[in-house]
């Protein structure tokens, strides 16, 4: 059984399919790239499996559960976490209070609704490995708006981290960022990829080849081709319609 | 309470006052030996909100009646502290606090609310002030709420229009639809009448009952065409009466169903904005600046030349309730002490009120006469007397 | 928290428990009524600020236990605190717990209107209806107790004391939570809804809880107010109530515990003075309320908070 | 006594009850065919005022509680023009139009500007100021009493067909008004390049900047056209309804009610809300005496829990 399978999943707007008859396999412990032309629908599928949208026919099965009418949260206490393209971390607080909130989600004799939130060290403990994991320590008490483009991007991993949801899907984690700061997130991203399958939505082809041990090409909402690394290089119709070249 | 365990009862209050709030003005002796103390009066009215102009009116008719006497009640100065209640109950109780138990005057004069005045008279009455009502007119205040040192000066509501049933039966209508603004004072004016012309012998085809925040009347006329009553008669107040009469009048019902009302519906501060459309409307009422007697011929002539205003009921009862304060402290020469002897005082008052002769009822509401007030281009005539000496029934009273 | 916070709040407590002593009847009342407006608006502090839920509705529940605390002595007798306390609450909890569960599915302006109308359907259920006493309300006439009766809550001074009591114990109580891992799920399904979503949160259900808490606080100001004012009457249960105690939450400083409090303290006497100063008071207090809310962001609480030479750092993003 | 009393009022609205009721059983073809126009009629009047605010609100994001001034500011102008200064009333309606939409500017530039893009909460709180600033200001200028509005000569009068049906020739006058203001409304969202602009905003207000258009004219415009709505709707009120100082707050908030139920942004949702709005106020006053204030409260409550953006409001 795939940890993810979609069938024939369809997502208009308005008349325009953004997503188009799409079925898919995500198997266990995969790196599986989404790659395609801009306004390809790679965003709009990822939402379609977050939950954030829902498909406008075809379904979606995670674990063998057919989830397409689930709720983005009922989701991600499945066990989907995703990141967003552009940084979504609550800017007015701290870091530590962002990684706090997504870890405490995964202690739930940690809510409480009088002592303090500080006090739960097991949340701590959780938080303080992803910090030092991701060298953010130095500057958690710093208002997350107030961090740089690339520190918002790994916050954004982090928080992800601390939810350590069996499928991760990762919406273009490294734009934006700068050469040395993608080397650092390719590196974190392979440890992370070594516990957890990874749907990943990138337009940087390196960062792709790089990790990737499946990528499917998506052009105009449908897919037109699905393989290795080696075979989508070799793909003639990928390279006509998408590479260019 | 009666009024020798109020009394006993005042002495103890004073001293506990003072000892558990060990507060230095409750406990300065209030003996008028001082001659010169200036007698301090409240003044809490509304002077924003819907009912502003009442409150501008009741101040302006009481300070020409202050002026009148020299600026003097039974030889003491008079010093006015004035307090806006906004018509708004959570407001009227601030200020009713602050005025009463800060600036500690000797007696309170308000309000118009009937929704404020039971905050306004707890708090005056718990710290044992003398009251005088100058409008607010549900029918409780004197009933079941009655009190030794509450005097009104207007009118109970069923006052107003009581009398009128019998007196529109006697001029016709056999059967008649009611309307009245859903709140205190609608109903108790219209149930006043609904009851009294039932008794004698009408017929209330329907009641009405408009919310306050209700703009367009316009929705139950047709009833009132499909059921076709000889008369209708209602009660409306501020702008709800002007949207009120000119749609009446626009409608085209004004000449089918002859219109009849408390005197709240068309009062002169409303006139000029109704206009034609109030013109032949009937309401009965205790006062319009067009009655005959010695006493108003003078006191709107006076009022106009010292404020360049012209009477209406508001400067009339604004007026009065200075008097009823004047003439009860000369009997008492100016003390408020003894509350039991005030109240006695403040009882005995009577006088020529511009509405007629005035004297209070056993439960301090006052006896007088009712009115059929006619509007005829933009003034208010009185055709008749529709009942003298009404008084409003006293039975619920028991203090 | 830092020093300077500390030391203000020793000296405003001390201020506090100075004022029955100053011997004015006025003072103690006019100070009570402050404390119950802080209660107030800080129960709807914990739905805007803490929350990012607008509600236009909020005096519905401050209302609803103010008449059930004059319902209860009126029609039933009972002046007993111990009682009249948490059932007045209890019906402010279910009402919020209903009008919750309809307006929550709605969001921005819709949920500002949502509230608002529900709250509207209460004024005029209460309005027009005489057993709520109709348009004048509902006084009572009979004094109220605590437990026994020789501990009699009308009398202004033990008012007092039981308003200050109880706004101690509501504020630190909120200081537990707001610190709290519920407290912190709040702010930030305030900051960024989706995340939150994301990350797993049911953000309906923390909604719903925050809403019914803030609805059971004004609750209990409502009570207080009635302990007060003995009266229950419709114009408490008003939009314009709302919009009043927003408007002290604005001026004080959303998403702070301290600043709702500030905020009824300067909105009552702002209203007060103004009042009395000219006929016009609504003007000025019109002019107030658009420049504050044009420029002072953050309120006095975030004024003071940037204003550094005062002392109050500004370092601590939340609480 | 007072016993006597209670149980009095109590028999008496139980018979108003029973009258109504029967009301219901024989209404007859014309009544109900006068409740139908009155419900036509309010429901114009609010259409004036709500297709405003939808519009303020699905183009520049602003939610206005003051736009209820401009009602008053229109009825107490040709008051003013009318009265005081023995202006014709043509000249007199115009020049109020006019002003308010100088006046609608002047606000639009220095308050809601700046409020363009911030917190619901702070539109609510500034502009709620704004509600006081301008009452009172009508007070300050025009006093506190209630003030004449008369009817023009040509519309007095009513229309009279069999014994009971009886309507007053205003009522049409105004009716026909919001309808050609309504049909206005429609070719300009539906025919011209600000329709284009204003639908975009309703279906989504990032798609207006996306468009590159420069939006200030665009908010000025609209803002105003909003603004000389409410001003035309106030000044055809006035005479049946009193210029008095507020009397913009008690129709906003029902006019709030219209848009919400509508849709915001929708000018259709509007047109409809209002229909329905004027339709259920008219009926219920007849039919359900007792909860007729609640009534419209009660039906957007249930609308807004069954479409929870209104019935055409984009759903979020």
């Amino acid at each position: 059984m795939s940890l993810l399978e979609t069938q024939s999943l369809t997502m208009y707007f308005g008349l325009l399919a953004a997503v188009n008859d799409v079925s898919l396999r995500i198997e266990r412990d995969e790196i599986h790239a989404i790659i395609g032309p801009n306004g390809a629908g790679k965003t709009t599928f990822l939402n379609l499996l977050s939950g954030e949208l829902h498909p406008t026919t075809g379904s979606l099965y995670f674990q063998g559960h057919d989830v397409t009418r689930w709720s983005p949260d009922r989701r991600a206490r499945a066990g989907i976490g995703r990141s967003f393209q552009h940084s979504s971390v609550f800017e007015d607080l701290s870091v530590h209070e962002n990684l706090r909130l997504a870890a405490q989600t995964q202690f739930p004799g940690s809510f409480g609704f009088f002592q303090s939130a500080d006090r739960y060290d097991d949340v701590h403990e959780r938080v303080a490995e992803i910090q030092s994991a991701l060298s953010l320590t130095a500057s958690e008490n710093t208002r997350a708006g107030e961090l740089s483009h690339g520190e918002q991007r790994q916050l954004e991993i982090g928080m992800l981290m601390a939810i350590s949801p069996t499928l991760m899907l990762l919406d273009e984690p490294t734009s934006g960022m700068s050469r040395n700061e993608t080397l650092d997130l390719i590196n974190i991203l392979r440890q992370l990829a070594a516990k957890h399958t990874v749907v990943l939505v990138e337009h940087d082809m390196d960062v792709v080849f790089e990790l990737a041990n499946r990528i499917t090409v998506l052009v105009n909402g449908s897919v037109i081709a699905s393989g290795a690394p080696d075979e989508i290089r070799a793909d003639k119709a990928v390279r006509t319609a998408y590479l260019g070249h | 309470m009666t009024k020798e365990t109020m009394i006993s009862r005042r002495a103890f209050n004073k001293a506990a006052l003072a000892l558990s709030a060990g507060s230095v003005t409750a406990a300065t002796p209030l003996r008028f030996s001082l001659g010169a103390e200036a007698l301090k009066i409240g003044l809490i009215l509304p002077y924003s909100g819907v009912y502003a102009n009442f409150g501008e009116g009741i101040t302006a008719g009481l300070e020409f009646a202050l002026k009148k006497r020299g600026g003097q009640i039974a030889g003491r100065p008079v010093q006015i502290v004035k307090g806006d209640d906004q018509l708004d109950p959570k407001v009227g109780s601030e200020v009713a606090q602050k005025i009463v138990t800060r600036d500690n005057v000797d007696l309170v004069i308000g309000t118009v609310g009937s929704n404020v005045l039971p905050v306004l008279q707890k708090i005056a009455t718990d710290n044992n002030k003398l009251l005088i009502v100058p409008t607010a007119a549900g029918n409780a205040t004197t009933r079941e709420h009655c009190h030794p040192l509450v005097f009104r000066v207007s009118h109970s509501n069923w006052q107003m229009t009581a009398p009128a049933g019998p007196w529109l039966l006697k001029r016709g209508p056999k059967r008649v639809m009611t309307m009245g603004m859903n709140y205190a004072t609608g109903k108790e004016e219209v149930n006043a009448f609904a009851e009294e012309f039932k008794r004698g012998g009408g017929t209330i085809v329907d009641q009405k009952w408009p919310g306050l925040k209700e703009l367009d009347y316009q929705a139950y006329f047709a009833d009132v065409l499909a059921q076709k009553p000889d008369a209708m008669f209602v009660f409306f107040a501020g702008s709800n009466a002007v949207e009120f009469v000119k749609q009446y009048a626009q409608a085209g019902l004004k000449s089918r169903v002859p219109l009849y009302g408390s005197a709240y519906l068309i009062d002169s501060t409303l006139l000029p904005a109704q206009g034609p459309a109030a013109d032949g409307v009937i309401t009965s009422g205790h006062y319009a600046p067009t009655l005959g007697n010695p006493a108003n011929k003078k006191f709107v002539a006076e009022y106009k030349a010292a404020t360049g205003r012209d009477a209406d009921m508001n400067a009339m009862h604004g007026h009065d309730s200075l008097e009823v304060v004047a003439l009860g402290l000369e009997k008492t020469k100016g003390d408020l002490s003894d509350k039991a002897a005030l109240s006695k005082a403040v009882q005995s008052v009577r006088f020529e009120s511009p509405r007629g002769p005035f004297r209070f009822s056993r439960a301090r509401n006052p006896i007088q006469n009712i009115y059929a007030i006619e509007a005829k281009d933009g003034k208010l005539n009185v055709i008749e007397t529709i009942q003298r000496d009404v008084e409003d029934p006293t039975e619920a009273c028991k203090a | 928290m830092s020093r300077f916070l500390v030391i203000g709040i020793v000296v405003a407590a001390c201020l506090v428990l100075l004022v029955p002593l100053a011997g004015s009847q006025y003072l103690t009342t006019h100070v009570t009524r402050i404390l119950v407006y802080a209660i107030f608006a800080v129960s709807l502090d914990l739905l805007v600020g803490f929350c990012g839920l607008v509600s236009l509705g909020h005096a519905a529940f401050f209302g609803i236990a103010a008449y059930a605390t004059a319902l209860l002595a009126d029609k039933v007798g009972v002046t007993n605190v111990l009682i009249s306390l948490p059932f007045s609450i209890l019906c402010a909890t279910g009402t919020a717990l209903v009008i919750g569960l309809l307006t929550l599915r709605t969001a921005g302006i819709y949920f500002i209107m949502a509230t608002l109308a529900l709250a509207e359907m209460l004024y005029f259920l209460v309005h027009d209806n005489d057993f709520f006493g109709g348009s004048d309300g509902i006084l009572v006439l009979s004094r109220f107790y605590l437990g026994s009766t020789s501990i009699d809550v009308s009398d202004p001074v033990i008012r007092y004391c039981v308003v200050v009591t109880v706004t101690v114990a509501v504020l630190v109580g909120l200081a537990f939570l707001v610190r709290s891992p519920f407290g912190r799920t709040l702010q930030g399904i305030k900051s960024n809804e989706r995340r939150m979503r994301a990350l797993g949160y049911n953000i309906a259900r923390y909604k719903l809880a925050c809403f019914v808490i803030g609805g059971a606080l004004a609750g209990l100001a409502g009570h207080l107010y009635l302990l007060l004012t003995s009266l229950a009457d419709p114009s408490i249960l008003d939009w314009i109530h709302s919009a009043q105690v927003l408007m002290m939450v604005i001026l004080g400083g959303l998403g702070t515990l301290v600043g709702p409090m500030v905020g009824a303290f300067v909105f009552v006497e702002l209203i007060d003075q103004m009042s009395v100063l000219t006929e016009h008071w609504k003007l000025a207090v019109g002019i107030v309320v658009v420049v504050a809310t044009l420029f002072g962001r953050g309120g006095i609480a975030g004024v003071a908070g940037r204003t550094r030479a005062w002392g109050v750092g500004a370092k601590r993003p939340i609480t | 006594m007072e016993n006597v009393g209670s149980e009095r009022v109590d028999l008496l609205s139980a018979r108003s009850h029973a009258i109504s009721y029967r009301a219901v059983a024989v209404m007859e073809i014309s009544t109900f065919l006068i409740q139908v126009l009155n419900g036509i009629q309010f429901g114009m009047l609010l259409f004036l005022i709500a297709s405003g605010l939808t519009l303020t609100f699905g183009v520049m994001g602003i939610i206005n509680l003051a736009h209820g001034a401009f009602f008053m500011i229109g009825a107490y102008l040709v008051f003013q023009f009318t009265r005081h200064w023995g202006w014709p009333l043509p000249l007199a309606f115009s020049s109020a139009v006019a002003a308010v939409v100088v006046i609608g500017s002047v606000v639009e530039r220095s308050v809601l500007a700046p409020l363009v893009g911030r917190d619901h909460l702070d539109q609510v709180l500034v502009t709620y100021g704004l509600i006081l600033i301008f009452d009172e200001l009508a007070v300050v200028f025009w006093g506190k009493d209630v003030q004449p509005a008369a009817i023009p000569s040509l519309l007095r009068g009513s229309l009279q067909f069999g014994d009971i049906f009886v309507y007053p020739v205003y009522r049409l006058a105004l009716t026909v008004a919001g309808l050609l203001c309504a049909l206005g409304l429609y070719l300009l969202v539906a025919k011209t390049r600000l329709g284009m602009i204003v639908r975009a905003g309703s279906y989504d207000r990032g798609m207006v900047s996306a468009l590159g258009i420069n939006v200030d004219p665009v908010f000025a415009l609209v803002f105003g056209l909003g603004a000389a709505l409410a001003a035309l709707a106030g000044i055809l009120a006035a005479p049946i309804l009193s210029v008095s100082p507020g009397m913009g707050d008690k129709i906003i908030i029902i006019a709030f009610v219209v848009v919400v139920i509508g849709g915001i942004g929708s000018i259709k949702g509007a047109f409809v809300g209002a229909l329905l709005v004027g339709l259920l106020d008219s009926f219920g006053k007849v039919l359900f005496p007792s909860v007729s204030s609640l009534l419209i409260y009660a039906l957007m409550a249930f609308i807004l829990v069954w479409r929870p953006s209104g019935l055409f409001g984009k759903a979020t």
